[in-house]
């Protein structure tokens, strides 16, 4: 192992694969062995992360230079913080998913192990790339792989949705590409600290064009996060993905949010001079807009999984919104309201399923057969919710407390305030509909006669799966000092960008490059 | 000096005859002209790429006309099966 | 510790009931009772410090970076309303263990009680104000739980949602205030926040966080405008109104008014919102009790009013005021949970609470009758009974208070009519239950209950008795202490007792008696006490206010979550243009980099490009011949990269329009063979627009660009890639070596995709009538002998380009795509049989082998020390001396082991998905 | 008319054409529209690195290796990666609109046929 | 011999195709030969096995007659092209098939379509006709026999 | 480098000439004529050739310019083995499909 240490932050990328090219050779093995070796590939990647953080804790920034080659020609891997949050964030997620996904959905079509491990990789590499074309590849890893994960398992409605997944994201990358040009045309690199340090230093004349660049990236990423008016897609795509793609997708959203932080704030950051933070006004009315329509959405949606795609969409917003205050404290609040909306959006989605199940496939909160309702079902629902709504003591009303604490009650803020609670308060609404709903309505004559028999109880795996996130959200409400500590870390970090330069730059002197 | 001359005049005319090959695949009437066309289309890509190579003193275009040879083909045949069988492959 | 404890104490019971989800009656009830009972034990081991004038506290960090800590604090006030929490929740977990019926699940209905005192209890002994919030919260929640128990009843449940709606909204606008004040004194701390008075008052943001906080207590103690959830929370068990009326809840709002008395009151703001609220709900909701049909719905709207009242007096602001409030409070505690508890033996007994069936319910059970009879005249504020006590208060501070001039008599001269009101309620209560005429309608015959059902009652109208009768003896000093807790100063001068003498709260008192007695006679004579309630205007507000909000709710989804793709895309199409746009909103965007003169062919291939576009966006609904123009462009595009000096994208665009070809060719099959005829012109308009600028925007973007000088880093590679990169296609060095992380990541796609195929396509078998049928006939024989021929030559070529690729244009993928070439042409020739019995390969497993080729290849380095994807060693001379010097030297960068796992993966995928599409149709049987 | 006019023009209309395409509401017509599309972006992005007509393709002997020598060698690059990404998404694309249309009996990109 | 290169044409085509390709070097002599050898074996056997190939002097005779008639025919087709379209008579035959081998019924197939006016149409599924079309003639009897005569008798003899 | 003699520089003009004329001819015969299977002649046959003597050209002067490789001819040997083979298929499809390809029936068979 230590001789990988100097390789720790490429390993996140490698190690997953390695396993997804594996289960690919061997793809005729028998599932369990499958289960087992995709297991133990997420555990080690925690690992990895575990080691990276512990780097990244030691030395700050933690660069790589992929082929040996200098940082401007290359491509580099960068480990900060804000990387080691989502990492860290996503690995519990994998494991939560890859649980589920092992007490049984994963035989209901090949290659789900594969495509999961795929699908980390893209994860992984997205949120550790410091190349905005590779960034770009990544992308379409993770993007590739979740429209296998999306449509495992098949289903009129899946293929439906899944359809309109993938051709959205289609049109997206091709924007990514689009702006990609921009931007290298311009500015001559890809390197994303040496973007950043020559946008700093951009003539005027050329500032035109690499705006258009960057608003064309935001529609990228705002797709993927999303923000009104490209998050139109989004509740009806996770209502129909089974719960391990879900639980993934939770990150998904994020990592668009992540992308907007680590681009925007490096490219566009405090010394980009004229452009700097020029997205910034835009991502706060856009998040408002898109927390209360999400709001509105999510007491008007006729499913529960429905409800939840729109409660993702909602903390998009909220996040939005942070980010387009641009201080530190937002951020930070921001950071911590991510990894407690991200938790509770999975651990909301394993529920939808076990909900899903016990309706006898269906999941609609209206006026349909009742659920055979085990109390404990109904007490998850009631902490899952109360987390989602922002009530205390979880993480969600910390966060929002950090956000609004943060924040002075003055001018847009009073926006923020309203937004904020307004739509908790419309969240709150719509779940206590949903959960009375499906949990209080007792059942007709007719439908209870045909109702399903008690469906078995969730397999270990699931309810290990459900617990780790339950337990992800209390530790997150107890450690609630701790994870803020680290996340403003993480927001103070990404405030100097010229540090990254210089961690990314410094040790390469950069080619002298002569306009022609 | 006589090759240099006549060279432009060469890949004129193989252009001018994409152009009426490509007047034929607009024009149709049936699938079938249409395939035939664009055949020939990809037949005279091929000759511009050859006269390309020889204006320019340089044989590295040579792969792309391979290429557009052997592509061109398969790329006919598949076309013609489909109209013939209405399956590619059986 | 003890202060942790008080507070464990109900919550551990909770969770000890939450895990214990098969716990019976009993045993639910001795939990949730003996979680009272040990906050009790606890509050009264801690009485000696708080009675002795000590604040016993607690802290716990949890969130310093804000301020929230979890910090707790028993005052005197704070120990009061414990002992009112506790006591009361002891007495009601008693009352309910006989109460409920055999079918409610106990451990549900006891875990939730529990839970319900515990969050009461935290509000209590908050000492922090945002932890004070986190309470709060948690009430609201449990007392959805509680009102929704009976949840097979709709009305259980809109009751429990309407509660949480208005009940949580105030929540929040709590917390905004609470953050406010946070912000204003820098602290949460309640001693902090208590002490500063002065600071909060005096700054900007005073009253937006007084209105906030307001709306918190208002909400929650059922304040008008807010007060029409409370009626309908009745739909709970009797204990939960009880205890919800009595000792929690809607006591949550007044502590709350009480609490904060001494930093936010005092102000003209504060004065004229507080009192002017108290005082309208004091006037409503007793006027509105008179008219109720229901026992429940009459002590329901008595609350509010009496929540009123206390309002009303800590809007005042004066001390003495307060002291009167905090009387109030418990007093009504008292006859209130009593009067519920009666009024559940009375529906226990009789399957009703209906006003109309109910009669002379004094002949069967005279010994509750006598119990609710002492509570109602409590209620009514009738001497001896605890509640003439702090009204005859009330009617004291009421001609003390400031106000403008001329109106002076105003609020006493309501407060008396209020009191009559109340006085006219209780007569109902008393004469419609107990007496006038025979019970109707009720099964079997009414009886007393259960003797332990009526002790809490018992003990609740001893105490309203004894508080009456000897006020300084029984509550005096709790009294003392309590008010001097929520004062946070010391005590203004005052007397506890019945008689002060003939003055004029007396007379109003006595005004206020006879008036009520002459109102209900009057109604009553008047029949108008028979008639159907109305549904509260509050309620078809709040239920009309939710429906459109619902509507709304479903109009947007409906607008803009439509489900239809085109909606999506032409959104995202408009915020390309948008963002596009802004490149030429300001000067700048063109530069003045010289541009190159366009010759014929460059004509030439601009014209197929825009004409064939135009054809197949407009004119070709015939989708073969679509997909034909749609060659001719990619053809074009080809021609373009060669023109430009780009021989590989010339190669690779080239081969992936061929394949593209062959697979759409096998997908059409499926497909219409023709696009329809789309009928929208408003929306096909909107598109064309949408198309013509997104177009032009990116065309204009493009000009743009190549107008603008360069400042690249591209040619470090041209100057490196022979000496570091080891090849003389820079392009292709890039690809494999300084960029080879794109590329790993490039064939994983190519490899995730066919993996998604081969997943979709794993149990497919269209229906006959939905493909082009297939004619018959043997296969060409020209054909399959020449794609037999052409096969191993296909496979030289293939390795020609993959060898060259470093030198040449040409590559693995390149070498790829021609090796599936000639395999698919072998598969045209001599049929799907045949190609696949000649290759038994398992695609898949290439996929996966390549990528473990690339991937391994690029960990060699880190034997070296080096990072991942370094490539090594650009040429190698082989080591046999004559052998090596004859053959020369070869080319061979470990890049191309990087580029063999990319032949192997990209070969595999194409060929894994061809083979499957060309056996999506087999026949039937047969796998 | 420049060089780079004819360019960026073609772009431009085979951007216009993958919008359009996009925008109807048939799986294939859609398929189409991607394929448009990413011509157009694959030209736009070997537009950022400038027209070198009539260039030394590969390094030579007497050939300085300077940009003015040559075709901008990375955009090249970077397109490469993105059309073979692009022949992937549409190989998924092709299989998921013949799987709809089994699945849903119609090729409508919405899973159901328009009322009329 | 046999056992070592089972496929001889192929090995042949394949090491000729790979010099032609990478130019005659030692080295490129030696993978050429490596790979004549490898590739055929690599593969499956083919479907149609490969034909013994007889008189080499006929087949190059055939060659040169073919080239000269690809260049004859096609100016005659070049100038009925560029005159006025009336004056072309097409014209379908089917031509009756004496050789058997599957490689020579190509062949011969291929040479119709090159060469005088004429395009071969299909191969009937007993191989014993060849549709033919031609682009300008009046005697489908003659056009038969011409074809016959010129291209099918030495296929006849060097695909035996 | 020095220049091609004359005899060359005139042979490698001539082929090209020829070549890029019957390529012509053959696409005009295309985009001319009225008929399907008298259109299919012209590509099959005039581009053919013109492709295949350009490729000539080219063989010879690389040749002399120091290129040669044989890799023309190679590129020639595939576009007369395949051109026969595209055109048998598409006539086969045509015959299907187009009413005026309809063939006479064979003579040996009757009814
Ligand atoms: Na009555
Ligand atoms: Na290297």
């Amino acid at each position: 192992m230590s001789g990988m240490a100097p390789h720790i932050a490429v390993l996140p990328v490698v190690v997953p694969l390695l396993t997804g090219a594996t289960l690919v050779v061997l793809h005729r093995s028998s599932l369990a062995f499958r289960r087992a070796l995709s297991l133990m590939a997420t555990l080690v990647l925690g690992l990895v992360v575990l080691g990276l953080g512990l780097a990244v804790e030691h030395q700050g920034l933690v660069v790589y230079q992929l082929g040996n080659w200098p940082s401007f020609a290359g491509i580099v891997l960068l480990a900060d913080r804000l990387a080691v949050l989502m990492l860290g964030l996503l690995v519990l997620l994998a494991l939560a998913s890859h649980l589920f996904a092992s007490s049984g959905d994963d035989a209901r079509g090949p290659h789900f192990h594969a495509l999961f491990q795929f699908q980390l990789m893209g994860l992984c590499g997205a949120f550790l790339t410091h190349d905005l074309f590779n960034l770009f590849v990544f992308f379409e890893v993770l993007l590739a792989a979740s429209y296998g994960l999306l449509l495992h398992g098949q289903g009129g409605e899946r293929l439906r949705q899944g359809l309109h997944y993938v051709v959205l994201n289609l049109v997206a990358s091709a924007l990514f590409l689009l702006a990609v040009g921009v931007l290298y045309s311009v500015l001559g690199t890809l390197n994303m600290a040496d973007l950043s340090a020559r946008i700093a230093t951009l003539p005027e004349a050329q500032r035109p064009l690499v705006e258009a660049g960057g608003w064309l990236l935001l529609i990228v990423f705002a797709l993927k996060a999303a923000l009104l008016p490209l998050y139109f897609w989004l509740p009806r795509t996770y209502a129909s993905a089974s719960a391990p793609a879900a639980i993934l997708f939770a990150i998904m959203t994020k990592l668009g949010i992540y992308a907007v932080i680590r681009v925007y704030g490096l490219l566009f950051g405090a010394d980009a001079g004229a452009l700097a933070g020029f997205v910034q006004p835009l991502l706060f009315w856009a998040g408002a807009g898109t927390a209360t329509l999400a709001a509105l959405g999510a007491l008007a949606s006729p499913t529960l999984r429905g409800l939840l795609g729109y409660l993702v969409v909602g903390s998009a917003g909220v996040l939005f919104m942070a980010i387009g205050l641009g201080t530190d404290v937002a951020l930070a609040a921001g950071l911590y309201y991510l990894v407690h909306s991200t938790l509770v959006a999975a651990a909301f989605f394993l529920l939808g399923d076990w909900v899903r199940r016990h309706r006898d496939g269906g999941d609609a909160v209206g006026r349909v057969a009742a659920m055979a309702r085990p109390a404990w079902l109904g007490g998850f629902f009631l902490v899952l919710a109360m987390a989602a709504a922002g009530l205390p003591p979880f993480g969600g009303f910390l966060g929002k407390s950090l956000l609004l604490a943060y924040a002075v009650p003055e001018g847009v803020v009073i926006v923020l305030w309203s937004v904020v609670l307004g739509t908790s308060l419309l969240n709150l609404l719509a779940l206590a509909r949903a959960g009375s709903r499906l949990f209080w309505q007792t059942p007709t004559v007719a439908t209870a006669r045909n109702a399903a028999p008690q469906p078995p109880s969730p397999a270990l795996g699931e309810r290990v799966a459900m617990l780790m996130l339950v337990f992800g959200l209390i530790v997150t409400t107890v450690m609630a000092s701790d994870l803020t500590r680290y996340v403003a870390g993480s927001a103070a970090q990404l405030s100097e960008p010229a540090t990254y330069r210089e961690a990314v730059l410094g040790r390469d002197p950069l080619p002298t490059t002569v306009p022609r | 000096m006589i090759t240099a001359a006549v060279l432009p005049w060469v890949g004129g005319a193989f252009a001018v005859a994409l152009l009426l090959a490509f007047f034929r695949l607009l024009r149709g009437s049936s699938l079938v002209d249409r395939v035939l066309a664009l055949d020939t289309l990809y037949v005279n890509a091929l000759a511009l790429l050859i006269v390309l190579g020889i204006a320019l003193g340089d044989p590295v275009y040579f792969e792309a006309a391979l290429l557009i040879a052997v592509f061109g083909f398969v790329g006919t045949v598949a076309a013609s099966r489909y109209l013939l069988r209405g399956s590619v492959v059986e | 510790m003890l202060l942790p404890f008080l507070l464990a104490s109900p919550f551990v019971a909770a969770l000890l009931l939450a895990l214990m989800p098969r716990a019976g009656r009993a045993m639910s009830a001795a939990l949730a009772g003996g979680g009272a009972v040990l906050g009790l034990a606890a509050l009264f081991a801690l009485a000696p410090a708080v009675f002795g004038g000590d604040v016993p506290r607690f802290s716990a960090p949890w969130l310093p970076e804000i301020g929230l800590a979890f910090s707790l604090r028993l005052d005197g006030f704070a120990w009061m309303f414990a002992l009112l929490v506790l006591g009361i929740g002891a007495l009601i977990v008693l009352y309910a263990y006989w109460y409920l019926a055999d079918d409610d699940p106990p451990q549900r209905f006891f875990a939730s009680l529990a839970l319900f005192m515990g969050a009461m209890l935290g509000v209590v002994v908050a000492g922090n104000l945002l932890l004070l919030v986190v309470f709060w919260e948690l009430t609201s929640i449990a007392s959805f739980l509680l009102i929704g128990f009976w949840n097979g009843e709709r009305e259980a449940r809109r009751g429990a949602r309407m509660a949480l709606a208005i009940t949580g909204a105030g929540g929040l606008a709590l917390l905004a205030g609470v953050l406010m004040i946070g912000r204003i004194v820098g602290s949460f701390e309640l001693d902090v926040v208590l002490a500063s008075a002065a600071q909060i008052q005096a700054h900007p943001l005073y009253v937006p966080a007084l209105l906030c906080v307001l709306l918190g207590a208002f909400t929650k103690s059922a304040q008008f405008p807010f007060h029409f959830w409370l009626p309908h929370a009745m739909a709970a068990p009797t204990p939960v109104s009880a205890y919800l009326h009595s000792a929690t809840m809607v006591k949550c709002g007044v502590f709350l008014l009480a609490r904060l008395h001494p930093a936010l009151a005092g102000s003209e703001e504060w004065f004229l919102i507080v009192s002017s609220v108290g005082l309208l709900t004091l006037l409503v909701g007793a006027f509105i009790a008179i008219f109720q049909q229901d026992l429940k719905g009459l002590l329901a709207y008595s609350t509010i009013s009496h929540l009123g009242l206390i309002t009303l007096l800590f809007g005042m602001g004066t001390e003495m005021a307060l002291v009167a409030g905090v009387f109030h409070i418990l007093n009504h505690a008292t006859f209130k949970a009593s009067l519920f508890m009666a009024a559940g033996i009375i529906d226990h007994e009789t399957g009703t609470r209906d006003f109309r069936r109910l009669n002379g319910l004094a002949k069967y059970m005279p010994i509750t009758a006598a119990l609710a009879i002492a509570a109602s005249l409590a209620m009514a504020g009738v001497p001896l009974f605890n509640g003439f006590l702090s009204k005859e208060m009330f009617l004291t501070e009421t001609l003390n208070v400031p106000t403008v001039a001329g109106l002076h008599l105003l609020i006493p001269g309501l407060a008396v009519l209020a009191a009559a009101f109340s006085v006219a309620y209780s007569i109902r209560f008393i004469h419609d239950v107990f007496f006038g005429g025979e019970p109707k309608c009720v099964n079997g015959t009414p009886h007393e209950p259960p003797r332990f059902m009526r002790v809490p009652v018992e003990v609740l109208v001893l105490i309203v008795l004894a508080v009456g009768l000897l006020p300084n003896l029984t509550i005096g000093e709790l009294l003392a202490v309590g008010a001097q807790g929520a004062l946070n100063a010391p005590l203004p001068e005052y007397k506890l007792a019945i008689w002060h003498g003939f003055n004029v709260p007396l007379l109003m008192s006595v005004v206020g008696l006879v008036g009520g007695v002459a109102l209900w006679a009057f109604l009553h004579r008047l029949g108008a006490l028979r008639a159907d309630p109305r549904a509260s205007f509050g309620k078809r507000a709040f239920e009309a206010g939710l429906a459109l909000l619902v509507a709304i709710a479903g109009l947007n989804t409906r607008w803009l979550e439509s489900g239809r793709l085109p909606a999506y895309l032409a959104w995202t199409v408009a915020a390309t243009i948008a963002a596009g746009a802004v490149a030429f909103w300001a000067d700048g965007a063109f530069g003045a980099r010289e541009t190159l003169p366009a010759g014929p062919g460059a004509w030439a291939l601009w014209a197929v490009v825009v004409v064939a576009t135009l054809a197949v966006a407009l004119g070709f609904r015939q989708r073969l011949l679509a997909v034909l123009v749609v060659g001719a462009i990619g053809l074009a595009v080809s021609l373009a990269f060669v023109f430009l000096s780009a021989p590989d994208l010339a190669l690779t665009q080239l081969m992936v329009e061929t394949l593209s070809i062959l697979l759409i060719l096998l997908a059409l099959r499926y497909l219409p063979q023709a696009s329809p005829r789309e009928r929208a012109p408003l929306r096909t308009g909107l598109h064309a627009t949408l198309a013509v600028a997104g177009g032009g925007i990116v065309g204009a973007l493009a000009y743009a660009m190549m107008t603008q000088p360069v400042a690249s880093i591209s040619e470090y590679f041209l100057r490196t890639s022979q000496s570091e990169g080891g090849g003389l296609n820079v392009v292709n060095v890039i690809i494999v070596d300084y960029r080879a992380l794109d590329t790993l990541g490039e064939i994983a796609v190519v490899g995730i995709a066919a993996l998604i195929i081969a997943a979709l396509l794993q149990n497919a078998r269209p229906q006959p009538e939905v493909a082009v049928p297939a004619s018959p006939g043997a296969p060409s024989l020209m054909l399959q002998l020449v794609s037999q021929w052409l096969l191993p030559l296909g496979l030289a070529v293939s390795l020609y380009f993959f060898l060259r690729g470093h030198n040449a244009p040409g590559g693995g993928f390149v070498a790829a795509l021609v090796f599936v070439g000639a395999v698919f042409l072998q598969a045209m020739g001599g049929g799907r049989a045949l190609a696949e019995r000649q290759f038994r390969n398992d695609w898949t497993a290439w996929i996966g082998v390549g990528l473990l080729f690339a991937a391994v290849t690029g960990l060699g380095a880190f034997a070296f020390g080096h990072p991942f994807l370094t490539s090594s060693t650009p040429y190698v001379e082989l080591p046999i001396p004559v052998v090596g010097e004859w053959l020369g030297k070869v080319p061979f960068a470990s890049a191309m082991g990087f580029d063999t796992g990319v032949y192997v993966t990209v070969a595999g995928a194409l060929l894994l998905v061809l083979f499957l599409l060309t056996r999506l149709h087999r026949p039937e049987g047969k796998r | 008319m420049s060089l780079e006019f004819l360019f960026a023009s073609g772009i431009g209309v085979l951007a216009a054409g993958g919008f359009w395409l996009l925008l109807r509401a048939r799986t294939f017509d859609v398929i189409l529209g991607l394929t448009l599309l990413s011509y157009a972006v694959n030209l736009f992005l070997f537009a950022a690195g400038r027209l070198a007509p009539g260039r030394t393709p590969l390094l030579k002997d007497g050939v300085a290796p300077l940009l003015a020598n040559h075709a901008d060698p990375l955009p090249q690059a970077l397109v490469l990666t993105a059309i073979v990404i692009s022949m992937a998404m549409t190989a998924v694309m092709l299989v998921m609109a013949v799987q709809a249309r089994l699945a849903n009996a119609t090729d409508h990109i919405d899973g159901r046929e328009p009322r009329a | 011999m046999r056992a070592l290169i089972p496929h001889p044409v192929s090995s042949l085509a394949v090491a000729v195709l790979w010099l032609l390709l990478n130019g005659l070097s030692n080295g490129q002599l030696v993978l050429a030969v490596l790979f004549a050898l490898a590739l055929p074996r690599l593969l499956p056997a083919p479907a149609i096995p490969s034909p013994r190939l007889a008189s080499p002097i006929v087949a190059a005779k055939l060659v040169l007659v073919v080239l000269y008639d690809i260049v004859k025919a096609n100016l005659e087709i070049a100038l009925r092209i560029l005159g006025p379209e009336s004056r072309i008579h097409p014209l379908y035959v089917w031509v009756p098939l004496d050789i058997a081998s599957p490689q020579g019924i190509a062949v011969f197939a291929s040479i119709i379509t090159m060469t005088p006016g004429t395009l071969s149409c299909e191969v009937s599924e007993d191989r014993r006709w060849l549709l033919v079309h031609a682009f300008h003639a009046d005697d489908a009897a003659a056009v038969a026999a011409e074809v016959k005569s010129r291209y099918e008798a030495p296929l006849r003899e060097i695909f035996r | 480098m020095n220049a091609m003699p004359f005899w060359l520089d005139a042979v490698v003009a001539a082929l090209l000439v020829a070549g890029a004329v019957f390529a012509l001819v053959g696409a005009w015969g295309l985009a001319k004529l009225r008929d399907f299977m008298k259109r299919l002649h012209g590509p099959t046959k005039a581009s053919t050739l013109g492709i295949g003597l350009s490729l000539i050209a080219s063989m010879a002067w690389f040749a002399w310019h120091g290129g040669f490789t044989g890799r023309e001819f190679l590129v020639t040997l595939f576009v007369f083995l395949t051109a026969p083979v595209s055109a048998h298929l598409l006539v086969k499809a045509a015959m299907r499909s187009e009413p005026s390809a309809v063939p006479p029936r064979r003579p040996d068979t009757r009814d």
